[in-house]
């Protein structure tokens, strides 16, 4: 075994650690809490798939074993957490900062700018969104530099297609959008009971 | 000693997170500051070697810690009220440092070879222990056989813990042997039917997380691991369980009758053995004595059957403590001032809606 | 090992998990949010699964693994938790008679557009 | 039998350790009840037994947990001082939960007196694991033990209040443990060895090697088990905790405690002094005795007794006593010789049966009132004449009156005192003494020179008065025929004031 499996395993030590510094500096840059869950997810799936792929360069096979099994717990439980969080997160209240991603109910912008001015009244009747906070991020977002703004749209897309995939993976979605939309006012406790009644 | 500015990092953090969750007003913030707190003392415990003693912390940081503080906050406040800082304990809190700061004068340097924990009875342990009991875990013959005694206290300490807090924490309801109503299926529908991914994902986890329980049970007399680290993954397990199904599906597994068996059954075990041990002619907890012709066979059953006890306790305490901290009713609190993140409850809690982009849009 | 670099490759990876852990940290200690928090409490979870790894290299240990997969297994059930709570308020959740009444926190009318 | 008897110092702590599991296991409160006296009373006659047999020894009994041979191993040792208050603590526990079964009818709910026996055995476990034990960390595992469900014993008491006061008790004592705990690790840093005998000689070698300058690893050490066995012992100025936890207490367990949670932390602040760090140095070189613990002593014997004047209610009146008793106490240990040592145990033993008595009083005087408000008691010298002649011999007992065991302490304490030539402090010892008087008097003034009130009706609780007069009686016993526990108490101050250096030293196979 030799110098070249060594090399191999640095490379991809290197490009683990690579991920997870990235990720690191987006945790603590990006805008807002579900850009930053992006970053986060970066470090925990590329960063520590590289990093521990890389180990396995240099163990014995029951060591590889267990390494992968790592590797393989950590996307199973680092995503599914990532999951809870932004659940509970939005189950709080917490807001997207940057008023050109719109909530998931609503069709991304085409372009910033025409978006800009629709959009904060409608999310003002949101009752938990903060708008003065909301009001003073944003203009943090248009004085910061280009490519932060480009982070946090490309995160907007993002956030985007994932509500899309997970909608299509839930298959109670439909029964829930209903009652979304039949009882909107209605309380949890309320609808939930309507639910059950139903099944 | 490579590690030596790694571990000098990981204090100061260790530093940093203290005194941030010294001042943090927001509970929830500051038990999730705990978290890190604990992993922090995960790795360092690892790069200096302990790694016994990392495991628990990782046992109990990861998977116990948040849960218990979480179900305390739900059953509290989650924002600590405002009061005066009271210079009394910070007093006395900067003089205990200052004491410890003091006390490290006539320590002997750190990885010293010639420091007194090298000579004394460690050394034995090292040296002999192999002849003697013949595990290759010297931890596990430390904690099991040699000072067997003191982990049979500490197990007793688990247990009074676990009685202490059915003492005084179950609700009269349950006390009074009020029959947890079954859930009906129907029921629990909400429960389940609102987080697929978690559930589908609890689903594989779970009997890797059990079956990993048991490996660490096994394995505790060759690597990291024992009774108590396996016994509070064991309950972690539960612990899942009842975070995704509800407290009430786990009590159709566990029933709190049989935990509190369980408690009480493990301490007997492992108490049992140590009288058997009379019996055979040896004093408490003296295993040699259960094979005189052979110790070390009867070092390692004796290891086994008291580890599997100390499992057996810590996993039942585990889970009854999640189930009173569950099951209590809130109290009412007095309203808050408006201002600070506000508690769940209180809260204005937009349920996630699930919409495809299409019907967004019409 | 017939790599002459290994400890030197593994410390600096260390260095370099212990870096992203100070951001972790930092993000911690900012907030502004619980919920960054804990976001930073999971990256930093994954980091001292990393560590671990790592350090049981470093010392030619390689079974320590054995701890980093307890992290890996059992830490997301903290945040699940907190998930949890975060809706309810409570662990023990909506299925249970006694929070039915006034406990689960009244849904607001979101605003379709 | 005599197989049996080797294994006594084990079995003194095991079975009421075991026995705990096994009510809940059992889940059935009578047979719970039933297996809980049977368990104490067995714990009491082991106890006396390890007396006897320690009596006939010239050196400490030892008993090697797991078949290790000390250092190596934990170690019970049976010394006169240990097995003596092994003794008092057991027949207490014992004597405590007989009185208990009414009580606690009342005060814990039905379904959870199984529990509640179970904390009360493991509340004893843990004193005498701790008591008996040879081994440091052993002391503090023990210490766990009793504290937490000492904890949960407290808040048992049928008040809300009973809450907050076992919650103050809970952070002291915790940080009381904490504090022990450090000062163990710090101590194991330094010598490398958990056995008492074992550190008590690496300690001197340290000390030996330099004479003049104080190792500060070890005075650390030495700080923080002072401190921290000093909140669990409620010495002087850390007390807070102590006067809510026994008024607020169940009655059994406000007896118990009074009785037996102090006397065991002071029996390790002795060994802490004396054994541990060595009598000469602590008391010597440090100046511990005369500089810091006097002061403190004398303070807290008037505080407390002065306190205790003010108090709305038997309970709390008797808990502060309780402080100022504790002054007694450390005051003993402060003038750092054999006599004083030997005051101080009999002052336990003393305190420890009138104090124990007092609360099984109060407790038939709260079945009989209903309250223990002191302004509730006009006329029970007539209401309840026995339960007030009771109340009076304790209160007498606590004063320090000739015929009853205060006296033969105080005695001892006086003598102690003129020894070491403290002149001043035997007077303050006397002074206090009169505090004491006045706030028995207090009672007995309300008791006997009251009207009793028309038309009140008193449940006689016959059953709560047969361990206050056990106990009560043995306080006049030893008040009267003092020889034999004074002897015995001698006997033990001088075993523990053997010079570490004269006992063996222990095989270790590992050092050098």
């Amino acid at each position: 075994m030799s110098l070249a499996l060594a090399i191999v395993g640095t490379v991809f030590l290197a490009g683990g650690v690579f991920f997870c510094v990235v990720g690191g500096i987006g945790l603590l840059r990006l805008p807002d809490f579900y850009s930053r869950c992006h970053a986060a997810g970066m470090t925990d799936s590329a960063g520590a798939m590289g990093i521990l792929v890389g180990l396995c360069f240099f163990a014995e096979p029951l060591v590889i074993v267990k390494l992968l099994t790592v590797v393989g717990f950590i996307w199973l439980s680092s995503v599914v957490s990532t999951h809870a969080l932004v659940k509970a997160a939005y189950a709080r209240g917490i807001k997207l900062e940057n008023p050109r991603v719109r909530d998931w109910t609503v069709r991304p912008a085409k372009t910033a700018a025409a978006e800009a001015a629709g959009d904060v009244p409608k999310a003002a009747k949101v009752p938990s969104l903060d708008l003065a906070a909301m009001a003073d991020s944003d203009a943090d977002a248009g004085s910061t530099s280009g490519g932060e703004q480009g982070l946090a749209q490309s995160h907007g897309a993002e956030s985007e297609s994932e509500s899309e995939s997970e909608s299509e993976s839930e298959s109670e979605s439909e029964s829930e959008s209903e009652s979304e939309s039949e009882s909107e006012s209605e309380s949890e406790s309320e609808s939930d009971d309507s639910e059950e009644s139903r099944t | 000693m490579t590690e030596l500015p790694l571990e000098a990092v990981l204090f100061v953090f260790l530093l940093v997170v203290g005194i941030v969750v010294g001042r943090l007003r927001n509970l929830f913030g500051a038990a999730m500051l705990t978290g890190i707190f604990s992993f922090l003392s995960a790795g360092l415990f690892t790069l200096l070697t302990a790694v016994d003693v990392a495991f628990t912390e990782a046992a109990v940081g990861a998977g116990i810690s948040t849960v218990l503080f979480l179900a305390t906050l739900a059953l509290t406040d989650d924002t600590e009220r405002e009061s005066e800082r009271s210079w009394l304990a910070i007093g006395v809190v900067s003089l205990t440092g200052l004491a410890l700061f003091f006390g490290t004068f006539d320590m002997p340097a750190f990885g010293d070879p010639d420091a007194p924990i090298h000579h004394g009875v460690g050394r034995h342990y090292l040296m002999h222990s192999w002849d003697e009991i013949g595990l290759p875990n010297v931890v596990t013959s430390v904690l099991a056989s040699y000072r067997g005694y003191d982990t049979f206290g500490e197990l007793a300490v688990v247990f009074t813990a676990g009685i202490g807090v059915l003492l005084l924490l179950r609700s009269k309801a349950a006390v009074m042997g009020a029959k947890a109503k079954p859930i009906p299926v129907r029921s629990r529908a909400p429960y389940v039917r609102e987080m697929p991914i978690v559930r589908a994902v609890a689903k594989v986890m779970l009997p890797f997380i059990l079956l990993f329980a048991l490996y660490v049970q096994a394995h505790g007399d060759f690597g990291p691991g024992g009774g108590f680290q396996a016994g509070v993954v064991f309950a972690a397990a539960f612990i899942l369980y009842g975070l995704v199904w509800g407290p009430r599906a786990v009590q159709g597994i566990a029933p709190e009758r049989m935990l509190e068996g369980g408690m009480a059954f493990g301490v007997l075990l492992y108490g049992g053995v140590g009288v058997a041990a009379l019996f055979a002619g040896g004093t408490f907890l003296d295993y040699s004595a259960f094979t005189p012709e052979h110790p070390s066979h009867g070092q390692h059953w004796g290891i086994f059957l008291v580890e599997l006890g100390v499992g057996i306790t810590v996993s039942a305490v585990m889970v009854v403590i999640y189930f009173v901290f569950t099951a209590r009713p809130r109290p009412r609190l007095p309203k808050r001032k408006k201002g600070a993140l506000a508690p769940p409850r209180l809260t204005a809690v937009p349920e996630l809606p699930v919409e495809t982009p299409k019907e967004g849009s019409s | 090992m017939d790599f002459p670099y290994a400890t030197e490759v593994f410390f600096s990876a260390a260095l370099g998990i212990v870096v992203t852990m100070s951001l972790a940290l930092l993000r911690s200690i900012l907030g502004p949010s619980t919920y960054d928090r804990i976001l930073a409490l999971n990256s930093f979870g994954t980091k001292t699964v990393l560590l671990i790894a790592i350090a049981g290299f470093l010392d030619g240990r390689p079974e320590w693994l054995d701890l980093a997969i307890v992290y890996a297994l059992i830490n997301f059930i903290g945040t699940l938790a907190v998930l949890r709570f975060s809706k309810y308020g409570s662990l023990a959740a909506a299925t249970q008679p006694s929070d039915d009444e006034e406990e689960v926190p009244e849904r607001p009318s979101l605003e379709q557009p | 039998m005599s197989g049996l008897k080797a294994h006594f110092p084990v079995l003194l702590v095991v079975v009421p350790l075991l026995t705990a599991p096994l009510l809940a296991l059992i889940r059935q409160k009578q047979v719970a009840r039933a297996l809980a006296l049977l368990s104490a009373l067995a714990t009491a006659v082991i106890g006396w037994g390890l007396v006897i047999a320690a009596r006939e020894q010239v050196e400490p009994l030892s008993y090697h947990l797991g078949g290790w041979p000390p250092p190596i191993g934990i170690e019970y040792v049976v010394s006169q001082a240990s097995a003596f208050v092994v003794a008092i603590v057991s027949s207490i526990a014992a004597l405590g939960l007989l009185l208990g079964t009414r009580e606690t009818r009342k005060e814990v709910t039905e379904g959870q007196q199984h529990l509640y026996y179970a904390a009360y055995l493991l509340c004893l476990a843990g004193l005498l694991g701790m008591a008996i034990t040879g081994d440091a960390f052993n002391v503090f595992v023990f210490l766990e033990i009793s504290s937490l469900s000492t904890y949960s014993l407290v808040a048992m008491g049928n008040r809300r209040r009973a809450f907050s006061a076992a919650f103050n008790y809970l952070i002291l004592g915790t940080i009381g443990g904490t504090f022990v705990l450090i000062g163990i690790g710090l101590l194991y840093q330094v010598t490398g060895t958990l056995n008492v005998q074992d550190i008590a000689h690496r300690v001197q070698e340290l000390e030996d090697v330099a004479p003049d300058s104080h190792n500060l690893t070890l005075l650390v050490a030495f700080v923080f088990m002072i401190v921290g066995l000093g909140l669990k012992l409620a010495v002087f100025p850390l007390h807070q905790w102590l006067p809510g936890a026994y008024a607020e207490a169940p009655a059994a367990v406000s007896a118990f405690l009074a009785g037996t949670a102090t006397k065991v932390i002071y029996f390790q602040l002795l060994r802490t002094t004396v054994v541990f760090f060595g009598a000469a140095h602590v008391f010597g070189a440090l100046r511990f005795g005369t500089h810091v613990l006097m002061p403190l002593s004398i303070a807290g014997m008037f505080i407390g007794s002065i306190a205790a004047i003010y108090q709305p209610t038997l309970k709390r009146m008797l808990a502060y006593s309780s402080v100022g008793q504790v002054g007694y106490l450390t005051l003993a240990l402060s003038f750092g010789t054999e006599a004083g040592v030997q005051a101080g145990l009999l002052h336990l033993g003393a305190h420890a049966v009138t104090k124990a008595g007092l609360f099984c009083v109060v407790a038939a005087i709260v079945a009989g009132v209903g309250s223990n408000r002191i302004q509730r008691l006009n006329g029970l010298g007539k209401r309840m004449p026995i339960v007030a002649f009771a109340f009076v011999l304790g209160g007498v007992g606590l004063i320090g009156v000739p015929g009853t065991s205060g006296f033969v302490s105080k005695w001892a304490l006086l003598q102690a005192a003129f020894a070491s030539e403290h002149y001043l402090v035997a007077g303050l010892v006397l002074l206090s003494s009169l505090v004491a008087v006045v706030y028995v008097w207090r009672i007995v003034e309300v008791m006997y020179f009251q009207a009793p009130p028309v038309d009140e009706k008193t449940t006689h609780d016959n059953l709560a008065m047969v361990p206050a007069l056990i106990l009560l009686g043995a306080s006049v016993l030893f008040g009267l025929f003092p020889d034999q526990v004074v002897e015995l108490a001698a006997d033990a101050a001088h075993q523990l004031f053997l010079e570490p250096g004269s006992l063996p030293p222990l095989p270790t196979g590992g050092h050098g």
